[in-house]
């Protein structure tokens, strides 16, 4: 049940500005500061509640890091700057400067949920579904009966109540993917993050992956799905509502996913839909970017000079944005 | 699944408790609750077989069993009152036959009543062959002991003993008991003694042994009421336990009993005692049976160190086998004197050189041998390490072998053993007899531990069989004295020193206890409880 | 494990696909799979027990231990020759060993274990009066050791680095290198000697009754060095697979999901943990038998360990004989139950492996 | 934690310290510790005895290194001796294969079933007081390791190249284990050895504490701790301590050492065979 019109204008459960995330390899020995990795630079997006925003790109672009950074579960060696406000019933916060404590026992699973990668790989191998399912819900909401709600969470994703008895290693790719998204919902969370939730399943799990998160959205909650399958987008219209191209770290070019998808303003998002099998599988020239040694400007201009301008501006056209610009005609 | 974690979280609740638990209750002191007329001792040995034919209380010190005779207190050798008997025994003037006079009255614990049939087949079971008892030795010199009448009994001899009345502390053991011919080790007497003795055996197990008052003995039933005696092998372990009070006495190691003296509420008590250490030099091997490298020995090894560094002043060097409380029979001038140089010159002047590691060389042959000690008695290894040392300032090689005492009997003719003597000292007969008779040198006759010098001296052999048969005490006294110069003279062995006997014990409501002259048995059936039947409760 | 009653299974939503791997393998096949190891793994036992048997009599055949100075004891040194040879025929000593031993085997089924000499009993109730001692302290420091592993080996991984961290590793590390019995010698030095708060030796208080309060004073400093002697490797094991598995990513999953962290190490990274530490476990019982014979022997706790030193020191051979296979099937039992827990703890593991 | 390239430098450190302790000291005092004084029986460390004395009135810190030396040296030879027994087992049960290879790994199976230390103790007890025994005692259980580790060695190696090449070459089966395999399994051989030396210094002092090692009066780390029991009573602490001190300091030193050799070797190797 879908819930009035969306307007873009409404307030959004959580607003990322300028989100930069830098890894330090190896220990600063003596004045020479280590090499960085730049997993992520500059990251800004709205999530609205009742939107789902498809975050795509090639693998290696350093989407997952946003999950982690978002979450505080990024490893030690990591430094996140920019801002990601939280706001909503339950008051707003700054994910990035809040304590870990308050992260762990206000926000994880209960504002904020993940649907992790692999999903198989983070449920514990040694515990049943049921068991790990249940726990959740005892700690998040205490006073419900956990064997009612797991079953109910269950039906939701479409599992059989006998099928969460099994261990992880016995579930199927699929049937995991249900398990994480349940896991996910059992705190119902404002927000729910899908890292790569598509990954390894083949097309028609897919689709219904798709479907089952556009449900959550229209439940109300504001998704993130992070993807590098263009081709699903596009072949379940209506699955996404706004979509964001990032290449080597940057936002390269984000808006409505009708508009993206149908004319693409940046030159990447252009090549990248033609690289699909339905684009004709034009491979895109060059080598993707280490992200040890990137550019201070757009990379896309190192890997395909002479395309846009090189200059690391945003342009922002309506519910559109773009950065550099396109050297020929139109939006770069 | 709940993986046992919530198990993990009861098992550390149970830890938790068992620490608190031991933490709270400290070490309970050994009378706490129990019937204070009670006495806890602890023993260095497990207790010997209960069969007097097969050795048990042979010196009188059985708790179970009573001998015709009984020692007497006092600090010099002790005199023997009448216990089974009514008074000491009268030999028919030539000390060939002794006739003792019973006591009536006396039961067995059995309730079978005590006669003349008892003594004759404890004595005839003691030197049957079938027996083939280990102290039958011993008792050599009697022909036959009949049975008079009821109450009286003779003893023949196959030659005139004077210091028979000694042989009489054996403890006496019903004659049902003995009536079918088998080894003494395989007797139930071992395990379940009937006796006329002042306690009942009521329980023997594991590591612990309970005697209780024998209520109708004939002397009166004895104050101490219950007697338990545990057996903790380890000096270490007895020492800390009676430390913490867990026993009413002990008998431990002199300096580590010493660490006891100041510590209030425990007296450290010594019992002097015939009980001597020694080396014995076998007479085959070149080195140990010369005579040079003997008197050498003698005179390099420092006895009085001996007794005040290891013994913690709790001994007398002995120079030879016989102790001063034998009175005129010991010789003070049978003595040696710590003169390390003189012992140098006497070897030197034999021909035994220096070689360049220091060690005595004499045609070819090194002035080295081989020492044997028992591992696991620290006074003997100390002893053994005090003598090697000593000789080795003098020239002369000990190689020490640490030997358990399956392998030690082959090995005695051979190499030197850190020895132990004194079984029966209440009559110097007793205390020399076996270990200087040359008879004893011949196989089969005694045991190894017999002579183990080979001592083969007409002389001594002529004193030692007067003195045996004359009943005069200046005759025998003299021929004593010989046996000494003759010792001194050529000496089979190194005498080290004669044990004082020590023993801690714990302040308690008791009196009654004295000094006695004691043998080389160990443990707490000697010490200040050897007349536990006299003690009188106080409390 | 709560088995889920057979749910009636609805007709699949269209949202639900049909599973696509083969049902499950029911629960209880790995049970039965468990026990099927248990009984190949008994099957192999038996033949090396036998080995064991024989080794120990070929040993005595050809060591220069004579059964006879066994049997005699101290008499030995006085009994003359034709006692000796009367009781050695009685003995039969003087049969060659294979048959010795053959005939040890037979009394051993009909549970004639024979005498032994240094206890002055039969070794049957040797065995029944002194092996609930030791499996008393061999429990109790098993279990000391297992919850002190679990406790502080977590607390060192999940704080790692923390004051906990670097008192307790530097700490296994040197007990690692120092033998129970220094260990032992140490606690009786500090505690029995210096502070005498412990009781230092035996069961009970010379004389006292046999009560439970006793016992557990008598038990505490033995149970805790044999703990002590046998903690570190358990330790440092469960503190090495719990670092482990805290880095995977079913713990960063259950962090996600919003768990307390108490939550996620406990019912997340350590059960996985617990797997290798099971597998440790089960190769250290052959050393914990060696330091309760060691922490027997120092604080004289009357148990079958001690047994073996006397009966070793005083050549009680028939004792020994059976001590030792007694501690080579206890060995053998301890590393069967550690493979079978794993199978048991451990859902991913086929039987077989 | 110290980082785990400092273990070596330090236990190889620790070791030559201890082995120089252990040989130079005795040598240099020239004491004869046959010599015995009663009336200096366990004084307290003092300038003249930085050890103090034991209960015979011997000097400690000339004692200590005597008992390191002959515990350090019993070692060696046992560590020898399995790593020579093991090695050669472990060869030619990989060389050999088949039922040789199933039966001796059901052999070292059986020896491992069994404590070593009990093993050791029942030889040990039936070869009353032979040297040769305690060192048998030792090395009859300890190669089991070192077989394992070279037949595992040795079946890696069989079917590489250089191999195949030799037996094309016409050289014997044993000609090969001998030229071939068992040089290339040395380095492993020669860390199981240096691994064993912690547990052979254990097995020695642990022997001769329970009296059936070798006798009280020869000096070894397990007589010194024997003695150390009764002295500890009559209040002398240094004769517990020093010995135990140095048993504990050699054995990590020498785990810290052969852990160090190992991962020294195993880690070039690994980078080698990049299969």
């Amino acid at each position: 049940m879908t819930t009035g019109t969306i307007t873009t204008t409404s307030l959004p459960a959580l607003a990322v500005t300028g989100l930069t995330v830098r890894f330090a390899l190896g220990r600063a020995r003596g004045r020479r500061i280590p090499p960085q990795v730049h997993a992520a630079t500059d990251v800004s997006f709205d999530l609205h509640p009742g939107r789902v925003l498809a975050l795509v790109g090639e693998s290696g672009c350093g989407k997952s890091v946003l999950t982690g950074a978002l979450l505080g579960l990024l490893p030690a060696n990591a430094t996140v700057t920019g801002a990601a406000g939280l706001s909503g019933p339950a008051g707003s916060l700054d994910l990035l400067t809040t304590g870990r404590t308050t992260l762990a026992r206000q926000v994880r699973g209960r504002r904020i949920a993940l649907v992790p990668q692999s999903a198989a790989t983070s449920l514990t191998p040694v515990r049943s579904a049921r068991a790990q399912l249940e726990e959740v819900v005892r700690e998040l909401c205490p006073g419900t009966d956990a064997r009612v709600r797991a079953d109910s969470l269950a039906e939701r994703v479409g599992l059989a109540p006998a099928d969460l008895d099994r261990f992880p290693h016995e579930l199927s790719g699929g049937m995991a993917q249900r398990v994480a998204v349940a896991l996910a919902l059992a705190g119902e969370p404002q927000v729910v993050l899908a890292d790569e939730p598509t990954a390894g399943l083949d097309r028609p799990l897919v689709d219904r992956t798709l479907g089952l998160l556009r449900e959550v959205a229209d439940a109300g909650c504001a998704v993130l799905l992070i993807t590098h399958d263009l081709g699903a987008l596009r072949r379940v219209p209506g699955a996404v509502d706004d979509v964001a191209v990032m290449y080597a770290g940057r936002l390269l070019e984000s808006g409505p996913a009708a508009d993206v998808l149908a004319a693409p303003g940046h030159d990447y998002t252009r090549e990248l839909l033609a690289a699909l099998p339905s684009g004709g599988l034009v491979p895109i020239p060059g080598q993707p970017p280490q992200l040890t040694d990137l550019p201070a400007g757009c990379a896309w201009h190192r890997r395909r000079p002479g395309r846009c301008d090189g200059g690391d501006v945003v342009h922002r056209t309506g519910a559109r944005s773009v950065r550099c610009r396109a050297l020929e005609a139109g939006p770069c | 699944m709940h993986v046992p974690l919530r198990a993990t979280g009861g098992l550390v609740a149970t830890a938790a408790v068992l620490t608190t638990l031991s933490a709270c209750s400290a070490p309970g002191t050994a009378s706490d609750g129990a019937d204070t007329r009670r006495l806890v001792l602890a023993d260095a040995y497990e207790p010997e077989p209960f069969n007097p034919v097969g050795g048990h209380g042979e010196t009188g010190s059985s708790k179970v069993y009573d001998g015709l005779v009984r020692l007497g207190g006092g600090t010099g050798l002790p005199e023997l009152e009448p216990a089974l008997a009514t008074e000491l025994p009268r030999d028919d003037g030539t000390a060939t036959t002794w006739t003792v006079p019973l006591r009536d009255g006396v039961r067995f614990s059995d309730g079978s009543t005590f006669d003349a049939a008892d003594v004759v087949a404890t004595y005839s079971a003691v030197l049957d062959p079938a027996s083939a008892s280990p102290i039958a030795g011993n008792y050599a010199m009697i022909d036959r002991v009949e049975a008079v009448d009821e109450r009286t009994v003779a003893f023949r001899l196959a030659y005139p003993y004077a210091p028979f009345p000694t042989k009489l502390l054996l403890g006496i053991a019903p004659s049902e008991a003995l009536e079918t011919p088998g080894p003494a080790e395989e007797s139930a007497l071992n395990t379940a003694p009937i006796g006329t003795g002042p306690f009942l055996l009521s329980e023997r197990r594991g590591d612990r042994t309970v005697y209780t008052a024998n209520p109708d003995h004939w002397g009166g039933e004895p104050e101490v009421r219950e007697l338990v005696v545990v057996y903790v092998p380890d000096d270490n372990t007895r020492a800390q336990r009676m430390a913490a009070g867990e026993f009413d006495g002990t008998t431990l190691p002199p300096l580590i009993a010493d660490t006891m003296a100041d510590a209030e509420g425990l007296t450290v008590v010594g019992h002097p005692s015939a009980d001597h250490r020694s080396v014995s030099l076998p007479a085959g091997d070149p080195v140990t049976g010369d005579p040079a490298i003997r008197l050498a020995l003698n005179s390099a090894v420092d006895r009085e160190a001996m007794v005040t560094d290891i013994l913690g002043g709790h001994g007398t060097p002995s120079y030879t086998p016989v102790p001063a409380v034998f009175g005129d029979s010991h010789d003070p001038d049978a003595a040696f004197r710590h003169d390390p140089d003189a012992a140098r010159a006497r070897l030197g002047a034999a021909g035994w050189v220096p070689g360049d590691d220091g060690i005595r060389v004499r045609d070819g042959v090194r002035a080295e041998f081989t020492l044997m000690y028992f591992p696991e008695e620290t006074l003997r290894r100390d002893l053994a390490q005090a003598f090697a040392s000593d000789a080795l300032a003098v020239g002369i090689e000990v190689d020490l072998a640490a030997v358990a005492r399956p392998e030690f009997r082959p090995r005695i003719p051979v190499d030197a053993g850190l020895l132990g003597g004194g079984d029966v000292p209440y009559d110097p007969d007793t205390q020399l007899y076996a270990a200087l008779h040359s008879s004893y040198t011949r196989p089969g006759v005694g045991g190894p531990f017999d002579n183990p010098g080979d001592l083969a001296d007409p002389a001594v052999d002529a004193a030692l069989d007067a003195a045996r048969r004359s009943t005069d005490p200046a005759t025998r006294a003299a021929a004593y004295r010989t046996v000494q110069q003759r010792f001194v003279a050529n000496p089979p062995a190194v005498q080290l020193v004669f044990l004082e006997h020590v023993y801690v014990l714990a302040d308690g409501d008791w009196a009654g206890t004295e000094p006695v002259l004691e043998p080389h048995a160990h443990g707490v059936s000697w010490g200040p409880w050897w007349n536990l039947r006299d003690w009188r409760y106080t409390g | 494990m709560t088995a889920a009653p057979p749910a009636l299974r609805r007709d699949p939503a269209p949202a639900a696909s049909p599973g696509t791997r083969a049902t499950p393998a029911p629960r209880p096949s790995r049970r039965r799979a468990a026990a099927r190891m248990a009984v190949r793994r008994l099957a192999f036992a038996v033949p090396v027990v036998l080995g064991v048997a024989v080794g120990v009599f070929a040993l005595a055949a050809a060591s220069p231990f004579d059964p006879l100075a066994g049997y005699l004891g101290d008499r030995y040194l006085t009994a003359s020759q034709d006692v000796q040879d009367r009781i050695a025929d009685e003995l039969g000593t003087d049969r060659p060993w294979y048959l010795h031993l053959l005939g040890w085997l037979g009394d051993l089924l009909t549970g004639d274990l024979g005498t032994s000499r240094s206890f002055g009993q039969p070794v049957v109730s040797v065995v029944a009066e002194r092996l609930p001692w030791t499996m008393l302290l061999v429990g109790v420091a098993l279990v000391l050791a297992v919850v002190l592993a679990l406790v502080l080996g977590s607390w060192a991984a999940a704080r790692r680095g923390g004051w906990v961290d670097r008192v307790v590793t530097p700490l296994c590390l040197l007990l690692q290198g120092t033998p129970p019995f220094v260990v032992a010698l140490g606690a009786v030095a500090v505690f029995g000697v210096g502070l005498s708060w412990l009781p230092v030796a035996g069961l009970t208080d010379a004389g006292a009754a046999l009560s439970a309060g006793q016992v557990a004073t008598h038990l505490v400093l033995p149970a805790t060095v044999l703990a002590l002697s046998q903690l570190p490797w358990l330790l440092l094991s469960v503190r090495q697979s719990l670092l482990g598995s805290l880095a995977e990513d079913h713990v960063t999953g259950a962090r996600s999901r919003g768990l307390a962290e108490r939550t996620v190490v406990l019912r997340h990274a350590l059960p996985t943990a617990l797997l290798p530490f099971v597998t440790v476990l089960g190769t250290r019982l052959a050393e914990l038998v060696v330091g309760a014979v060691l922490v027997e022997e120092v604080f004289s706790w009357p148990g079958l360990a001690q047994a073996v030193v006397t009966s070793a020191t005083e050549l009680d051979f028939p004792l020994l004989a059976v001590l030792t296979l007694l501690t080579t099937v206890a060995v053998l039992l301890g590393s069967l139950l550690a493979d079978v827990a794993t199978v048991l703890l451990d859902p991913r593991v086929r039987a077989d492996g | 934690m110290a980082d785990r390239d400092l273990r070596l430098p330090l236990g190889v450190g620790v070791l030559v310290l201890l082995v120089a302790y252990a040989t130079l000291v005795p040598w240099v005092a020239g004491v004869d510790d046959r010599v015995t004084d009663f009336s200096a029986a366990r004084l307290a460390p003092s300038p003249g005895h930085p050890f103090g004395t034991d209960s015979a009135g011997r000097d400690l810190f000339v004692r200590t290194a005597a008992g390191l030396r002959v515990s350090l040296l019993i070692a060696v030879v046992c560590a020898a001796l399995s790593t020579v027994l093991g090695a050669v087992v472990g060869a030619v049960s990989a060389a050999a294969g088949g039922w040789v290879d199933r039966l001796v790994m059901r052999l070292v199976d059986g020896i491992n079933a069994v404590p070593h230390l009990l093993l050791g103790i029942v030889l040990v007890a039936l070869f009353r007081g032979s040297l040769v025994a305690i060192v048998a005692s030792i090395a009859l259980t300890h190669w089991t390791q070192v077989a394992r580790i070279v037949r595992a060695e040795v079946l890696s190696l069989r079917d590489r190249p250089h191999v195949d090449a030799a037996v094309l070459g016409g050289a014997s089966r044993w000609r090969v284990v001998h030229r071939h395999l068992l040089p290339a399994a040395l380095p492993q051989a020669l860390v199981a050895a240096v691994l064993l030396l912690p547990h052979a210094v254990w097995h020695e002092s642990t022997l001769s504490f329970l009296g059936l090692g070798l006798p009280p009066h020869r000096p070894s780390l397990g007589t010194l701790l024997e003695e150390a029991r009764s002295s500890l009573l009559l209040g002398g602490w240094w004769t517990l301590l020093f010995p135990a001190l140095s048993l504990v300091l050699t054995t990590l030193a020498v785990a810290a050492v052969g852990s160090g050799v190992r991962q020294r070797i195993s880690a070039p190797r690994r980078g080698a065979t990049l299969r």
